[in-house]
């Protein structure tokens, strides 16, 4: 048929595919970007995220001020770079919590079926509706302020919507023949569920991870008002936004920053994921 | 000059590894009322060739390169698509070859057989109803009468090509692609189709191009024939000439590699004995007969009183219904019948991989009751399947070496790493692969060569029985005849045992010891495959042996 | 495909050409600050939806937004210094010693309904809520009643209490107080003095219990300037004017629409698209703005209120003085207050703002970094240490609270060397934190119930419920019950600066700066004047084009 | 079909149970409780309206008492709005969140809808990437900005619409807007992603074979299969635009269910905390039924399940 490549992993393989992918490569670029900003940008800026310059309020960008000043003449290039660090950090681990439980809980619901799908699913329904405010402030009562809770709280909402679709594509999967083949061979389920099902399921999965991490983002902002999460004068890109839009009319930059920031890295890991989900299907460089 | 006139048509495929030629500069005529038969194994360019007439192929990355299409007076490459969607369905219709997609899910039959009289303005839609009800009575869906709101899925495969067939000559077209459209059907149901196709087109003196991989089927139907070999046309001239006096090498191997009934060989003739490179002429073809004798064999595998329910929306089904059969060692069981006689759930019930409602399973005399989980992977590791579909049956994201290691890994066969590397490599090399296939994906592979993976893998474990589930139904001929000289040839070196799934009597009986046929979940009949064939006992047995496309048996009187 | 792609753009053109039909019909409305010149209703931003309509159950603001409009007590305010004016009562008598009240009701007063109020209304609604099985939050209002306290706190029944209130005649009703008050008549302004109809209460429930549908406004009696005409939670509170109210006369507006939009930014943007006529919910951030482009209509008015911190004093090292005046010395108010708030806040160097009452404290909490240094130097020389470890600063969650504690934790930072660390909390977490005691500095507020020190200072009294610092001072419990019972103002100003005096030196709180009311008011509302405790008596509002340039 | 209807309202009940009693004791649990207030009420006041909302009982008799109110339909009064039954609030703000989620679903599906079919028909063109690219923006641009900036544009500056309320169906079109543009982003990325799936499928070709035109094929061949997933995206997005669009509600003013919902748990209210959850469970149970019904509807196979 087709000429074939001579690696022998698939993450080798599917890392040749993606470097074939431009715009895959491209937001992978501008991702690294924004990673070394939020890095090295506070260390390298004049002014550090929580210095605060009274007598200069809400200046408007210019050479001093790349990004211009918030309300207590804080440096918001130093901010937002800043606060890319935990957005990020946030936005990466807390969507790789809510996949490693919501995928793993959804592929054990679909692939063992029955009651035991139907009562791990009514599971789900529970946790959908519970009141999650009140669902933080006990996990914040019961074990402090933990930034780890940051990751189990968000993952705790999070993880819910990918169990969901990832038990539906489980459910088409457990019946092709390959499944069953493996079946035959005597695998055990485990080793079925996570070497046979899960590589196929990555797609979907990580389109979905992709819409996840801006969500995740802003509900860390959410997070911060109930006290979990970012105590300020720490920022995030989450919360300047918030921030910003309510000064949008006054002080627009304090919105537009940040907001490049966010959509900028959204952007790329959009295309990233859609890169990704092709590299890992290895049928994908058969049609150009 | 002919109605429909292809004249050095060419298409291109363009992808990420360059540009493939699919159809090279090809002449094809079809005249008026005449039926040309157009055969060629997958990949030879015929399909591209039937979809690019009413240019329904995806540009890009399909590609139209040169050539001209002339139908009445005009050159239909030449088409604005306006024109073209007045032509298709109205002066050219067309069949497709799986008519489990090919129809919409989501509208009534009825609806869609209707659609092109609505479509082209030729009726109102009353009208339309009615005469699409009319139609499909005519080809044999009586059913439609008393449920018009009936949707595909609840129609058999045989149905809905019938549907498929009345859609597309409601318009009283000229001309007729029909494109493999019974590859996917039971070989009862592909006879049936056939004469009905066969009697419609000739009242309605439609014009009829029948692409097909099966030249026996085309000699049934067609005037003439054209046979396509990589893209291009090597072989044309009218039916009975071909038969008679094929001229290409590959013409050749294509008419003696099916198997028969009246021939009982060990081994079938392939395209490779006719086209090897250096060397034209055929090899040897004929071994003689060698069934051992079966005699003094003991039992393998056993069931008694075997019986699967299924529970749907009508209540209990009865897939296997109370069935024992005897498989001997070293032998092939044949087990035949149409689809839906639950012969494949019986397989599947047979290896535990659906639950059985009652019933014992025997292996070596030994009941495989609730077994303890070790027990269970030894009895895993003695009993394998091999899938009808080489596509579905291996996971895509695994390459061969790890698709096929790892049921080593489980099993513990194999000391190290390496150890079991070779061992893959071997069982490659076994079934005529190599060690350079051992880092690529199914998808790089051809059909032919999948089911060779697929054997390949449930040769890993080192069974001693292997269920083979339709396992060449869905190949090309040629292709068929490899697999099937493979499966034989490892039972000789392995002394494996087969139970041998499939709705193709002629394949059975080339593969078989024994063969017990199948119907509403029962077996009815068990005999020696000579036995069955000769002497028939069931009127169903007779009803399987006879939709076996005479072709072959002509073909065979030619050769 | 080109066919189908030119039917989607169709419909898209369609879509198009329908939201610009739509849109214009909407367009067709004038704004409803417009439509109020003619219709004089007042659209009123309310900030928030008020917890009870019932007097005897509000606590907030809102409400008493709310019930200004619909009841009226006995007596009433000017509308530009708050001083009494006759309300029900036409006129009053007070005793030589300043205990007992007597007040005369005017014959035309009357519910809307149609039934007069009489004295018997006004036993029968301090008895009400002074019920101890009402469990009314504000009762203790009451307390300046004889007895009062008695009553409420259930150990005797109101036949035995004689709690001071009487009706000598169904127009004459006489009331006996514990200790002479100066600012009584002022008190009687609060809802918590205001009457209810009886037969009214009654017919929806008995009279001891909450959340009867009494209040609903098919069901309301009240005795003011409007009457309840539509209440939809969350949405709209809307009051017409009441013809059966005795000074019907005075009042102009017709009615008022309050809506309780809590969002300050969601209520700016409907005040500045001329959808309110005024909202008090202005956030500090916007003032910068809101100065520049609407100069005229941005007012600051003084507030009866303080923003202050509390010390934990029951844990290190808060329980030190010397690091609590460290900490108080070393907060640059003005600055706090000129380049942080910006909304014409005054630094609060007292706790008491100055002028409650005429009371005047002197400026007693001042910015010394140096002396702040030497205080923590010390302090720290004693326990050997080279630096405090961090503190944790408390607060709940809002934008305002934590722009205060980001510009402190600059100053203690720059001054102290301290390490400030932030937290912030949920209101229900924050309040439940504090009231345990489990938190090091936390922030707090305090808004006067009425205008006098007391309502300020009474709450550092030892072991009050509201004290939560756990500081104990004998002397500052003896100066405040002291001025409790003087009667002269002079005595009592005398008692209320030891208190302060004590508060500075002590340092168990920190104040921070004066409340100001931030209005958006739109220049045709007249008749409103600024006022300590934010009341507008509304029968003197009106709405009227201002042309002036 | 009945079947499958009487088994899942029969499942609902214990899933209601369980949210139920695991919403009770968390709202118990949580620090602070419904008279908690920076005025710190007295305590033998707090005591008396403890009593009066029956909070001084031993908590196992609350929650009995509760759950035998629950099985008569009561929810109970408001603790911060005790001159309101909760089913009334609810019964209040409910039919505003269902005229938002309808109207924005609207909106969404008539943008989102046309757009993704666009993109899917011209896939790899401009107008894919622009439409697309646009819908990425339209998820990443939180409603709380894009609300305020439809008001100052709308209303502020050109007074055509209302900026706050819901008093009249003028007041509808900005809120429905905002979220319907959010929703309608993913809508159109889910439909193009459908779309393209079918338009691949064998009946499509079919349908050209027979002549019809690319309109027929869409609207009446693709549209069905392609537009599953939005089915299926559509429960889950309805119950969450009708409880979970607080923000919306605070940023145009609107009395919804939203604002219940969140302002419930912050107040300790815990009978309308748990009427609101107790409500939106009920609901989620109910869209993801219906979902199911709409997909038997369109997919005749799943008819037979």
């Amino acid at each position: 048929m087709m000429s074939a490549g001579t690696s022998n992993s698939l993450g080798k393989d599917a890392w040749l595919r993606l470097r074939a992918n431009r715009m895959a490569v491209m937001s992978l670029f501008v991702l690294v970007g924004i990673f070394i900003v939020s890095l090295f940008g506070p260390a390298l800026c004049s002014f550090s995220y929580e210095e605060q310059n009274l007598d200069k309020v809400f200046q408007s960008p210019d050479r001093v001020h790349l990004f211009g000043t918030d309300n207590l003449g804080r440096d918001l290039f130093a901010r937002t770079a800043y606060g890319g660090r935990i957005s990020l950090a946030v936005g990466l681990l807390a969507t790789l919590v809510s996949l490693v439980i919501g995928v793993s809980y959804g592929m054990i619901s679909g692939y063992a079926g029955g009651r035991i799908d139907s009562l791990m699913m009514r599971g789900v329904d529970v946790l959908y509706s519970l009141p999650f405010i009140i669902f933080v402030i006990l996990l914040m009562v019961l074990f402090g302020r933990n930034f780890l809770l940051l990751f189990v709280a968000i993952g705790a909402v999070e993880w819910l919507t990918l169990a969901r679709i990832t038990r539906a594509q489980t459910l088409n999967l457990k019946n092709t023949e390959f499944i069953e083949a493996a079946r035959a061979l005597g695998f055990s389920n485990l080793r079925i569920i996570f070497r046979h099902i899960l590589p196929n399921l990555l797609g979907p999965i990580i389109v979905y991870a992709t819409l996840t991490v801006p969500a995740v983002m802003l509900l860390e902002a959410v997070l911060s008002f109930l006290g979990l999460g970012v105590q300020a004068p720490m920022s995030s890109w989450g919360s300047l936004i918030k921030e910003g839009a309510e000064k949008m009319d006054a002080a627009p930059w304090l919105l537009l920053f940040p907001g490049l920031f966010f959509c900028v890295t959204l952007f790329a890991l959009n295309f990233l994921g859609d890169g990704l989900r092709d590299a890992l299907d290895p049928k994908s460089s058969k049609n150009g | 000059m002919g109605q429909l006139n292809i004249q050095n048509l060419s298409v291109n495929f363009h992808s990420r590894e360059g540009i493939f030629q699919a159809v090279n500069d090809i002449d094809l005529e079809i005249k008026e009322g005449e039926i040309v038969g157009l055969v060629g194994e997958s990949g030879s360019g015929k399909s591209v060739t039937c979809n690019s007439i009413l240019q329904l192929l995806p540009c890009p990355p399909a590609e139209i390169s040169q050539g001209a299409i002339h139908w009445t007076n005009k050159d239909l490459l030449k088409q604005k698509e306006q024109n073209m969607e007045r032509i298709r369905g109205q002066e050219i219709s067309m069949i497709f070859q799986d008519p489990m997609s090919s129809l919409n899910p989501y509208l009534t039959v009825l609806e869609q057989v209707a659609e092109p009289l609505i479509i082209h303005n030729l009726a109102t839609p009353e009208e339309a109803m009615q005469q699409a009800s009319d139609m499909l009575v005519e080809v044999g869906v009586d059913r439609i009468r008393t449920s018009p709101n009936s949707y595909p899925h609840e129609f058999s495969g045989g149905m809905r090509q019938r549907a498929m067939i009345a859609m597309a000559l409601i318009t009283k077209p000229a001309l007729l692609l029909a494109d493999e459209p019974t590859t996917a059907l039971d070989v009862t149901v592909q006879a049936k189709i056939l004469s009905i196709l066969k009697e419609a087109c000739k009242k309605l003196k439609v014009s009829v191009l029948f692409v097909s991989h099966d030249l026996g089927l085309v000699a049934e139907l067609a005037d003439r024939v054209v046979v396509m070999y990589r893209g291009k046309v090597i072989e044309q001239s009218d039916t009975n000439t071909l038969f008679r006096n094929p001229e290409h090498p590959y013409v050749k191997a294509l008419i003696a590699c099916r198997p028969t009934l009246e021939n009982s060989s060990n081994r079938l003739p392939t395209v490779d004995d006719f086209i090897s490179p250096g060397d034209s002429k055929p090899k040897a073809i004929k071994s003689p007969p060698s069934s051992a004798p079966l005699i003094g064999k003991k039992t393998l595998v056993e069931t008694k009183g075997l019986t699967v329910e299924f529970t749907s929306k009508d209540g209990k089904v009865r897939a296997v219904d109370d069935v024992s059969l005897a498989i001997l060692e070293g032998s092939t069981h044949g087990l035949v019948g149409e689809s839906g006689s639950g012969k494949t759930t019986l397989g599947r019930s047979i290896l535990q991989l659906i639950k059985k409602t009652s019933g014992q399973i025997l292996l070596h005399g030994l009941p495989i009751q609730e077994q303890s989980s070790l027990q269970k992977l030894h009895f895993r590791k003695s009993m394998q399947i091999i899938f009808q579909d080489p596509y579905a049956s291996l996971n895509p994201r695994l390459t061969i070496e790890q698709t096929l290691s790892e049921p080593m890994t489980v099993h513990g066969i194999g000391k190290s790493k390496q150890d079991r590397k070779d061992r893959v490599i071997a069982l490659l090399e076994e079934v005529g692969l190599n060690s350079e296939h051992l880092s690529r994906y199914p998808h790089q592979f051809s059909g032919g060569q999948r089911q060779r993976i697929c054997v390949a893998r449930a040769l890993t474990t080192e069974p001693k029985f292997i269920v083979c589930d339709e396992c060449v139904s869905a190949m090309d001929v040629s292709v068929q005849a490899q697999v099937l000289n493979l499966l034989k040839s490892l039972q000789e070196s392995r002394g494996l045992t087969y139970l041998f799934i499939s709705h193709d009597l002629g394949v059975v009986k080339f593969m078989s010891d024994e063969i017990s046929v199948m119907q509403k979940g029962k077996v009815v009949e068990t005999g020696t495959a000579e036995a069955i064939y000769r002497d028939p006992q069931m009127e169903y047995t007779r009803k399987l042996i006879d939709a076996v496309p005479r072709a072959n048996r002509k073909a065979e009187f030619y050769s | 495909m080109a066919q189908a792609i030119a039917k989607l753009l169709y419909y898209y053109r369609t879509l198009i050409c329908v939201v610009w039909i739509v849109l214009p019909i909407g367009c067709s409305q004038p704004s409803n600050v417009e439509t109020a010149l003619d219709e004089q209703i007042l659209h009123f931003g309310l900030g928030a939806e008020p917890q009870h309509l019932d007097p005897h159950l509000a606590t907030s603001v809102a409400a008493h937004n709310i019930l200004s409009a619909l009841m009226e007590g006995l007596v009433s305010e000017n509308p530009k210094n708050l001083k009494p004016v006759p309300g029900v009562a036409k006129h009053w008598e007070i005793s030589p010693d300043g205990k007992i009240y007597t007040f005369y009701l005017r014959p035309d007063a009357k519910w809307n309904n149609g039934d007069p109020v009489t004295a018997n209304d006004f036993v029968y609604s301090f008895r009400r809520m002074l019920n101890p099985n009402l469990g009314a939050s504000y009762s203790s209002m009451l307390y300046p009643l004889k007895n009062a306290k008695i009553y409420h706190s259930g150990d005797k029944r109101w036949e035995e209490a004689e709690v001071g209130v009487r009706a000598l005649d169904n127009l004459t009703l006489e009331l006996t107080l514990e200790n002479p008050i100066p600012y009584f008549l002022e008190l009687l302004n609060h809802f918590s003095w205001f009457p209810v109809h009886q037969p009214t209460i009654e017919k929806f429930g008995s009279f001891e219990k909450m959340g009867t549908g009494w209040t609903k406004p098919e069901n309301f009696v009240g005795n003011g300037p409007f009457n309840l005409k539509v209440h939809k939670i969350n949405s709209l509170i809307s009051v017409e004017k009441s013809p059966t109210y005795w000074d019907a006369s005075t009042v102009r507006l017709q009615g008022i629409r309050f809506y309780p939009i809590d969002a300050a930014y969601t209520e700016e943007r409907a005040y500045r698209s001329g959808f309110l006529h005024l909202t008090q919910t202005v956030s500090a951030d916007r003032i910068d703005f809101l100065k520049e482009n609407f100069p005229e209509e941005l007012h600051f008015e003084p507030y009866l209120g303080t923003y202050f911190y509390r010390f934990n004093l029951e844990a290190p090292p808060f329980d030190d003085v010397r690091v609590r005046r460290a900490f108080c010395l070393s907060v640059d108010r003005q600055r706090l207050v000129d380049k942080v708030l910006k909304g014409g806040q005054s630094p609060a160097k007292s706790f008491t703002p100055p002028g409650t009452g005429g009371f005047m404290p002197e400026d007693r909490f001042q910015f010394d970094p140096k002396k702040a240094r030497q205080l923590l130097d010390s302090y720290l020389a004693e326990k050997g240490m080279e630096k405090l470890p961090p503190i944790e600063l408390t607060y709940n969650t809002s934008e305002g609270h934590k722009k205060v504690a980001e510009a402190l934790y600059g100053m203690w930072n720059e001054t102290l060397g301290v390490e400030i660390q932030l937290l912030n909390m949920e209101w229900k977490v924050f309040l439940s934190t504090v009231s345990k005691g489990d938190f090091s500095l936390a922030r707090a507020g305090w808004i006067g119930d009425y205008v006098d020190p007391h309502t300020f200072l009474q709450m550092w009294r030892s072991g009050d419920g509201l004290n939560m610092t756990g500081w104990k001072n004998e002397k500052y419990d003896q100066s405040l019950s002291m001025a409790e019972t003087s009667k002269s103002a002079d005595t009592r100003w005398e008692y209320f600066q030891t208190c302060e005096d004590l508060l500075a030196k002590e340092a168990p709180i920190l104040p921070l700066y004066f409340y100001v009311h931030l209005t958006l008011r739109h220049p045709s509302v007249k008749g409103w004047y600024p006022t300590l405790l934010d009341h507008h008596p509304y029968k003197f509002v009106y709405l009227e084009r201002d042309d002036a340039p | 079909m009945k079947k499958l209807l009487l088994s899942r309202l029969l499942q609902a009940i214990p899933t209601l149970w369980v949210i139920a009693t695991l919403t009770f004791f968390m709202t118990r649990f949580a620090p602070g409780g419904p008279f908690d207030s920076e005025k710190a009420i007295a305590e033998e006041i707090k005591v008396k309206l403890e009593s009066h909302f029956g909070l001084d009982r031993p908590l196992l008799e609350q929650y009995l008492i509760y759950l035998q109110n629950l099985l008569h339909g009561d929810l109970g009064p408001s603790f911060k709005y005790p001159e309101w039954d909760v089913s009334e609030l609810i019964a209040t703000a409910f039919p505003v969140s269902l005229t938002l989620g309808i109207l924005s679903l609207l909106i969404a599906l008539c943008i989102g809808i046309p757009i993704g079919m666009v993109a899917a028909l011209r896939r790899n063109s401009w107008m894919d990437y622009l439409p697309m690219s646009l819908s990425m923006a339209g998820i990443c641009l939180p409603t709380f900005v894009l609300g305020p900036l439809l008001i100052f544009a709308l209303s502020t500056n050109l007074g055509v619409l209302p900026p706050v309320g819901w008093y009249g169906p003028e007041d509808w079109i900005l809120p429905s807007l905002t979220l319907g543009l959010f929703y309608a982003a993913y809508i159109a990325r889910l439909t193009r992603a459908g779309m393209l799936e079918t338009l691949q499928l064998d009946y499509i070709r079919t349908a050209r074979a027979k002549g019809a035109n690319s309109w027929r094929i869409l609207t009446k061949h693709a549209a069905k299969g392609g537009l599953l997933p939005v089915v299926t995206f559509l429960g889950p997005a309805f119950a969450g635009l009708i409880t979970g669009s607080f923000v919306i509600e605070s940023i145009f003013f609107i009395p919804g269910l939203g604002k219940f919902f969140v302002t419930a748990a912050f107040n300790r209210d815990y009978t309308m905390v748990l009427g609101t959850v107790l409500f939106y469970a009920t609901l989620i149970i109910f869209l993801n039924l219906l979902v199911d019904v709409l997909q038997a509807w369109l997919d005749p196979k799943a008819r037979q399940t």
